[in-house]
C-alpha cells in the first residue's frame, strides 16, 4: 500500500519538475496534468481499505448498511477526486486555449521568450 | 495476498514510467498519446482501488477529453517541443 | 491650576478654519483674491482671538483645557490645552498666520501670474488659500494638542499642505525640493511616532496632561525610557533642522512661495522646541537631563554653523533660511540649559523669531514683487531711497533677530544668555569660557549677517539695472508687514504677559540648581 | 436567513444571462443583492453570533456547511462592496469591448467564488470555491486577448494552478491524518493529536507548508509573487481592482482560516512574520523602480500584504486587529487606486509613468481621488491607512518586537516616496501636447472611486468604525474554539 503513496509523490515531483523546468507551454500543461494525477492517486489510496468494496450501495446491501459501511472504502476522497478531475479539465482547457492564443501572438510556445511584461 | 497487489504495483511503476516518457518526449503529439496511456493506467489502478466511478471518469476525461483538447491545441500550434 | 472648560472652544476655533478651508477652491471662483484673503484672515483670527481672550482672563491664565472631543480604543482621548507653555507658541502662530494671509493675496496673485508667464498652470488661488489655511490651523492644533497621537496627526496634517504649497507654487526645482522636504520631515515624524508608540505601549497612555504619575513598564528592557526619549528627541530635532539633519531646510524654505516660507521657517520648525519641553523633557525628565549637555553642544554648533552659512549666501531667501537654522540653535540652547531663565528665553525666542523672521521673509517677498523676481543680494543696492518703508521694516526684522530694543528679541536673547551662563558656571570654568566664546561668536555672527545684508541691500550704489525701476512706495504688502512689526514692538513693552506665567509654570518643573 | 448563504449560488446562475441590454443592470442587481444580504448578516454576526447553514440538511462534520463568522463576514463585506463598485465602474470602462456577456458572467463567477471561500466551513469546498475564483480570474486576465493579457494570464495560470494543487495536496494530507474535511472538526482533532503525541507530527508541518505556499502564491507573497505584477498589469483595470481588493484579501482570509484555525497561532506566527517582513521590504523596493503605474500598484499591493501578514503573525489581539484593519483599508484604497489608473487609461490609453504628465489640470477629480488613495496607502493622517499602520506599529512594539515596527516605519517612508513620485509624474509637471483633449473621466467611473475615497476618509477620521468591523474577526482568530463549538456542537 505504501508503494501507492511513493508513486503518487513521485508523480507530484515529476509534475513539479516539468512545470518549473520545461520551456514549452504544452509540456508545462502536461506537467500540470501529471501533478494532479499524482494528487488524485494519493487521495484515492488514502480512502482505500484493504479488501474493501466499492462504496456503491445497491440491491440487497440496503439490508445491512452498518455491515456495508464497515467493509466499504471511504467515499469522501473519491468525491473529492471526482470534483477535482472536473475542475482540472476546466483549467486544462483554459490553459490550452491560452497557449493557442499565445502562439498566435508570439509564434512560440516558449514562455521565457514572451517578455513584453518584463520591467 | 495474491496476485492483485503485485499487478497493482506493476501498474503503478508502468504509470510512472509512462509519465516520465510523456514528459521527456520531444514530439508533443506522441507525448500526449503516452499521457493518455498513463491516464488509462491510472484508471485501472483506480478500479483496483475500489473506485469504479472515478475510474470511469478518469478514463473518459483524462484519456478522452483531455487528449482531444491537447491534440487540438497541438494542431493549432506546433508539434515539436 | 488647569481649568476645565465646559465648552470645547479651543477645538472649535482650530477645527473651524481647518474644515471650512475646504470651501476655498469653490469660493475662489466667485471672489477676488483680496476677498479670499480677508475670509482666510477672519478664519485664522478666530483661534487667535480665542487664545488671546482666554489667556487674558486672569482666572484662566494657569491653563485651560477643552473637554475631550474624541476617544480612541487605544490612543486615549484627544483634547486641546492652552497653558503658559503653549501660549507664546499659540499666540505667535496665530498672529503670524492671520496676518500673512492678508499678505498672501497680492503676493500670490503676482506669483501665479509669474508662473503663467513661464508657461505653467498652477492651481488657482482658491486652492492656495485652502492649503494655507489648513496648514495654519494644523499648526495651531499641533501646539494645543494634549495627546501624543493627536500631536503626531497634526504634525502630518501640517506637513501635507505645506508640501503641496511648495510643489505647486514654489520656485526653482520645486518638485525635488518638495519631495526632499516631505521625506525628511516624514522620517522625523515617523521616528517621533515610533518613540511615542513605544512610550504609550509601556506606560499605557498617550495623554500628555496626566503624566505626573507615569511609571514605565520595563517589559521592553530597562533602557527603554532613554531609547524612547532619544527617538522622540531625534525625530523632533530633524523637524527642527539642527546641525547634521538640517540639509532639507535651506532648500525647502528658500524655494517655498514667500508667504509659506514666512510660516515654515519660524513657526513650523520652532514648534519642535515646544515639543522638546512639553514631551521630551516633561515626560522623560531624568533622561533628558542626561543628554542636555550634548544638546547644548549641538545648539552652539547649530547656531554658529547657521550664522556662518548665512554670511556666505547671496540669495536673500536662502540667507534667511540659514539664519533660521541659527536661530533654532538659540532656541535649542535655551532649552538645553534646563534653567528657568534659559527655557523661558527659548520659549519666548520662538515668538521673537516668528515675528522677526516672518517680517523678513515678507520683506524678501515684497522685494521680489516690486523688483520682478529679484532675490540675489549681489544685484541689489541702495534700495533705501526707493523703498524707504521696506528698508525700515527690514531693519526692525533684523533687530528682532539680533536682539536689540525696541524688540521682543532683547528679552528672549537676554534670558537665553543668562540661562546659558547660569548653566555654564555650574559646569566649571573651562566650560564657562568656551561657552561664552561661542555665545559671543554666535551673537556677533547674527549681527554681522544682519547688518551686512542690510547694508548690501539698502545702502550703497544702486545697480544700473535697478536704477530705472519705479516702485510703489506703500502697498498692501508693506502695510501688513508693518502691522506684524508693530505687534512685535508692543510685546517688547509688555513681555511680562508671557514671561511671568511661563516662569510660574516652569519653576516647579525644572531642577532648582542648573 | 438561509437565503443569505445561497447568494454565491445565485451569482452562478447569472451565467445564463446574455441579453445585452439587461446584462449590465442584472450584474449590478446581483452584486447589490449580495451586498445587502451580507449587510443583513452583519447585524447578527457583529452581535457575536456565528451563522451556520447546513447544505442539504446534513449536520457537520459529515455534511457540507457554510459558516459565517466574523472573519468570513469581514472578507465577504469587502468582496461584496468592491464587486458592486467595480460593476458600476465597468459599465463605461468596458463599453468598447466585445464579449461583455462573458465578462459579466466571469465577474459574477469570480464574486461567487470569493464569497464561497469567505463563507465556507469545509476545507474541500474552500478548495472548490478557490478554483472557481481562480479559473474565472485567469479568464478575466486574458479577457482582452492581446499580447500582454495572454502572457499575463498564462503566467498567472501556471503559477496559480501550482498553488491550488499544493492546497489540494495539503487538504489530502490533512484528511489522511484526521479523516474529516470540516475545518472546525480538523482543528479539534488535530489539537487532540498534538496533545496526545506531545509534539506536532511531521505531516501537519508539511501540510502547513503546502498551505502557506499555496495561498502565498495567491496573495502574491514574496518569493511566490512573480506572476502578480504581470497579471495585474495585463488585466483590464476593473479586474485589477477586484483582484487587488477582493481576490488577494480572500487569499489572506483563507490563509488565516486554514493556518490559524487548524494549526494554531504559535506555530504559524513566526512563519507569517518572516514571510511578511520579506514581502513588505522587497515589495516596496520593487515598487520604487517600476515604470508602469499598474505594476507599481501591484508591487505596492505585495508590500502592503507584507504588513498584513506581519501584523497578524504577531498573534496578539492588537496585532490581529491591526492586520485585519489594514486588510480592510488596503482593499479600499488599492482598488481605488486601480480604478483611478483605469480612468487614466480610459482617457489617455497608457499607464507608463514616463509617458504621462500634467494630467492634474485635465482630470482634477481623478487626481484628487488618486491622491487620497496614495496618501492613505502611505499611511498619512487623516486617511484610513494611517489608523491601521499606527495600530500595526503599536502592535509590533507591544508584542516585544520594536525592531519590526521600525522596519515597517522605514518601509512606510519608502511607500510615501514611490506614491508621491507616481503622483507627481502623472498629474503634475509639464503637459505634453498629446493630452490636449483629455477630459475628466465619465461620471459612472468617478462614482465608485468617490465612494471608495469617502470610505478612506471616514475610516481615517473615525477608526472606531473599522475596529468594530474587525473586532469579531479578531475574536474568531484569537479564539477559534467558539467557532468550532458553534459548528460542531459538543466538539
Amino acid at each position: 500500500m505504501d508503494f501507492n503513496y511513493v508513486i503518487a509523490m513521485l508523480l507530484v515531483a515529476l509534475g513539479l519538475y516539468c512545470l518549473l523546468l520545461k520551456r514549452n507551454l504544452i509540456k508545462i500543461i502536461i506537467g500540470l496534468a501529471v501533478l494532479t494525477d499524482g494528487i488524485h492517486l494519493f487521495l484515492i489510496s488514502l480512502g482505500y481499505r484493504a479488501g474493501g468494496t466499492a462504496a456503491i450501495v445497491s440491491g440487497e446491501m440496503f439490508l445491512d448498511l452498518p455491515g456495508f459501511a464497515a467493509h466499504a472504502v471511504d467515499p469522501i476522497p473519491q468525491a473529492l477526486v471526482l470534483t477535482s478531475i472536473v475542475i482540472n479539465i476546466c483549467i486544462l482547457a483554459l490553459a490550452l486555449s491560452l497557449a493557442i492564443y499565445a502562439y498566435r501572438h508570439y509564434k512560440t510556445l516558449n514562455p521565457s521568450k514572451m517578455r513584453r511584461l518584463r520591467g | 495476498m495474491g496476485l492483485e497487489p503485485l499487478i497493482q504495483n506493476a501498474l503503478l511503476v508502468f504509470l510512472f514510467v509512462l509519465c516520465v516518457i510523456a514528459i521527456e518526449l520531444k514530439d508533443l503529439l506522441y507525448s500526449v498519446i503516452v499521457l493518455a496511456g498513463a491516464s488509462i493506467t491510472l484508471a485501472v489502478v483506480f478500479l483496483m482501488l475500489q473506485a469504479p466511478d472515478i475510474a470511469i471518469t478518469q478514463a473518459a476525461v483524462g484519456a478522452g477529453v483531455a487528449t482531444v483538447l491537447f491534440v487540438i491545441a497541438i494542431s493549432r500550434t506546433r508539434r515539436q517541443e | 491650576m488647569i481649568t476645565q472648560l465646559s465648552f470645547p472652544i479651543l477645538l472649535i476655533s482650530v477645527l473651524m478654519p481647518l474644515l471650512l478651508s475646504i470651501s476655498f477652491p469653490f469660493l475662489g471662483r466667485r471672489l477676488k483674491p483680496k476677498k479670499l484673503a480677508i475670509v482666510s484672515f477672519i478664519l485664522l483670527l478666530v483661534p487667535l482671538v480665542t487664545i488671546t481672550s482666554i489667556f487674558m482672563t486672569p482666572t484662566l491664565r494657569g491653563g485651560a483645557v477643552d473637554p475631550p472631543f474624541f476617544s480612541h480604543p487605544f490612543a486615549g482621548s484627544f483634547s486641546m490645552l492652552l497653558d503658559p507653555l503653549s501660549a507664546p507658541f499659540a499666540f505667535g502662530i496665530g498672529l503670524v498666520t492671520a496676518l500673512v494671509a492678508l499678505y498672501s493675496a497680492s503676493y500670490m496673485k503676482h506669483r501665479i501670474e509669474e508662473m503663467e508667464h513661464e508657461g505653467l498652470t498652477p492651481p488657482s488661488i482658491g486652492t492656495y488659500f485652502m492649503l494655507y489655511t489648513m496648514f495654519s490651523a494644523a499648526m495651531m492644533g499641533l501646539v494645543l494638542s494634549t495627546n501624543l497621537i493627536e500631536f503626531y496627526i497634526f504634525l502630518e496634517l501640517a506637513l501635507l499642505p505645506s508640501f503641496f504649497l511648495i510643489i505647486w507654487y514654489g520656485y526653482g526645482n520645486r518638485i525635488r525640493t518638495a519631495i526632499m522636504y516631505l521625506l525628511w520631515t516624514h522620517i522625523g515624524g515617523l521616528l517621533f511616532l515610533l518613540g511615542v508608540l513605544a512610550f504609550g505601549s509601556s506606560t499605557g497612555t498617550f495623554d500628555i496632561l496626566n503624566m505626573q504619575t507615569l511609571t514605565f513598564n520595563v517589559g521592553l528592557g530597562a533602557n527603554l525610557p532613554i531609547v524612547v526619549m532619544l527617538m522622540i528627541t531625534i525625530g523632533l530635532l530633524i523637524k527642527m533642522a539642527v546641525f547634521g539633519v538640517h540639509i532639507w531646510l535651506p532648500y525647502a524654505h528658500a524655494e517655498a512661495p514667500t508667504p509659506v516660507s514666512a510660516l515654515l521657517s519660524p513657526a513650523l520648525i520652532g514648534i519642535s522646541g515646544y515639543a522638546l519641553i512639553r514631551i521630551s523633557y516633561i515626560l522623560f525628565t531624568t533622561q533628558f537631563q542626561e543628554i542636555s549637555t550634548i544638546l547644548l553642544g549641538l545648539a552652539l554648533l547649530t547656531m554658529i554653523y547657521g550664522g556662518l552659512m548665512a554670511l556666505a549666501q547671496d540669495d536673500f531667501k536662502r540667507l534667511l533660511a540659514y539664519s533660521s537654522i541659527s536661530q533654532m540653535g538659540y532656541i535649542l540652547l535655551g532649552i538645553s540649559t534646563l534653567t528657568i531663565n534659559g527655557v523661558t528665553g527659548g520659549m519666548l525666542h520662538f515668538m521673537t523669531h516668528a515675528i522677526g523672521k516672518s517680517v523678513l521673509f515678507m520683506v524678501a517677498g515684497s522685494l521680489i514683487v516690486q523688483f520682478r523676481g529679484l532675490r540675489s543680494i549681489g544685484k541689489m543696492g541702495g534700495l533705501a531711497s526707493k523703498v524707504p518703508i521696506t528698508a525700515t521694516l527690514t531693519l526692525i526684522g533684523f533687530l528682532f533677530l539680533v536682539g536689540i530694543p525696541p524688540t521682543l528679541g532683547l528679552w528672549s536673547k537676554l534670558y537665553i544668555i543668562v540661562g546659558t551662563l547660569d548653566k555654564a558656571m555650574a559646569m566649571g570654568t573651562i566650560a564657562l569660557v568656551l561657552i561664552s566664546i561661542c555665545l559671543v561668536v554666535g551673537a556677533g555672527m547674527t549681527a554681522a549677517y544682519s547688518f551686512f545684508t542690510l547694508k548690501r541691500i539698502f545702502l550703497g550704489r544702486t545697480p544700473r539695472a535697478l536704477a530705472g525701476e519705479s516702485v510703489r512706495g506703500w502697498s498692501n504688502l508693506t502695510a501688513v508687514i508693518a502691522l506684524v512689526a508693530i505687534v512685535g514692538v508692543a510685546l517688547f513693552l509688555y513681555p511680562a504677559v508671557f514671561i511671568d506665567p511661563l516662569k510660574d509654570f516652569l519653576g516647579p518643573l525644572l531642577p532648582s540648581t542648573p | 436567513m438561509a437565503g443569505a448563504f445561497l447568494t454565491p449560488l445565485v451569482d452562478v446562475l447569472a451565467k445564463r444571462m446574455n441579453h445585452p441590454r439587461a446584462r449590465d443592470y442584472f450584474a449590478l442587481a446581483v452584486t447589490v443583492g449580495t451586498l445587502l444580504l451580507v449587510v443583513d448578516m452583519a447585524t447578527s454576526v457583529l452581535g457575536g453570533d456565528i451563522l451556520v447553514y447546513k447544505l442539504g440538511g446534513w449536520a457537520p462534520p459529515l455534511g457540507i456547511n457554510l459558516a459565517v463568522d466574523g472573519l468570513g463576514l469581514l472578507v465577504g463585506l469587502i468582496v461584496a462592496g468592491i464587486s458592486t463598485l467595480v460593476v458600476i465602474y465597468s459599465f463605461v470602462f468596458m463599453r468598447q469591448e466585445s464579449g461583455l456577456g462573458q465578462y459579466y458572467t466571469l465577474m459574477l463567477l469570480l464574486t461567487a467564488g470569493m464569497m464561497g471561500v469567505a463563507f465556507t466551513g469545509d476545507i474541500f469546498n474552500l478548495y472548490v470555491f478557490f478554483e472557481i475564483m481562480a479559473i474565472s480570474s485567469y479568464a478575466l486576465v486574458a479577457f482582452r486577448r492581446s499580447k500582454i493579457s495572454i502572457e499575463g494570464a498564462i503566467k498567472y495560470l501556471i503559477v496559480g494552478s501550482l498553488g491550488t494543487s499544493f492546497i489540494l495536496l495539503g487538504i489530502a494530507l490533512l484528511y489522511g491524518s484526521t479523516g474529516t474535511l470540516n475545518i472546525a472538526d480538523i482543528a479539534s482533532k488535530l489539537a487532540v493529536i498534538n496533545t496526545t503525541s506531545g509534539s506536532t507530527p511531521l505531516i501537519s508541518i508539511i501540510a502547513l507548508t503546502l498551505f502557506v505556499v499555496g495561498f502565498g502564491i495567491k496573495v502574491g507573497m514574496i518569493p511566490f509573487h512573480a506572476w502578480l505584477p504581470d497579471a495585474y498589469q495585463a488585466a483590464p483595470s476593473p479586474i485589477s481592482a477586484i483582484m487587488a481588493g477582493g481576490t488577494a484579501i480572500v487569499g489572506v482570509g483563507a490563509l488565516l482560516r486554514v493556518s490559524y484555525f487548524i494549526f494554531g497561532a504559535p506555530m504559524v506566527g513566526p512563519l507569517l512574520i518572516g514571510l511578511g517582513l520579506v514581502t513588505m521590504v522587497l515589495g516596496a523596493f520593487m515598487a520604487l523602480v517600476q515604470r508602469d503605474l499598474k505594476r507599481l500598484l501591484a508591487y505596492s499591493g505585495i508590500s502592503q500584504m507584507g504588513y498584513i501578514l506581519l501584523s497578524i503573525g504577531l498573534g496578539t489581539a492588537l496585532g490581529i486587529t491591526g492586520g485585519l484593519f489594514h486588510m480592510l483599508n488596503n482593499a479600499v484604497y488599492k482598488s481605488l487606486l486601480f480604478l483611478a489608473v483605469g480612468a487614466i487609461i480610459y482617457r489617455v490609453k497608457t499607464s507608463r509613468i514616463d509617458e504621462l504628465g500634467g494630467l492634474g489640470r485635465k482630470m482634477p477629480i481623478t487626481a484628487g481621488i488618486f491622491l487620497v488613495g496614495a496618501l492613505a496607502l502611505a499611511g498619512m493622517p487623516p486617511f484610513n491607512g494611517f489608523a491601521s499602520k499606527l495600530t500595526i506599529f503599536l502592535a509590533g512594539i507591544d508584542a516585544g518586537y520594536p525592531i519590526l515596527s521600525g522596519i515597517a516605519a522605514i518601509i512606510s517612508v519608502v511607500t510615501l516616496a514611490y506614491m508621491i513620485r507616481a503622483f507627481i509624474a502623472v498629474f503634475l509637471g509639464p503637459q505634453t501636447g498629446r493630452f490636449e483633449n483629455v477630459k475628466e473621466a465619465p461620471r459612472s467611473m468617478l462614482f465608485p472611486m468617490m465612494v471608495l475615497a469617502a470610505v478612506c476618509v471616514v475610516l481615517g477620521v473615525l477608526p472606531q468604525l473599522g475596529f468594530s468591523a474587525v473586532e469579531p474577526a479578531q475574536e474568531v482568530l484569537l479564539n477559534p474554539s467558539s467557532y468550532i463549538g458553534e459548528v460542531i456542537p459538543g466538539a
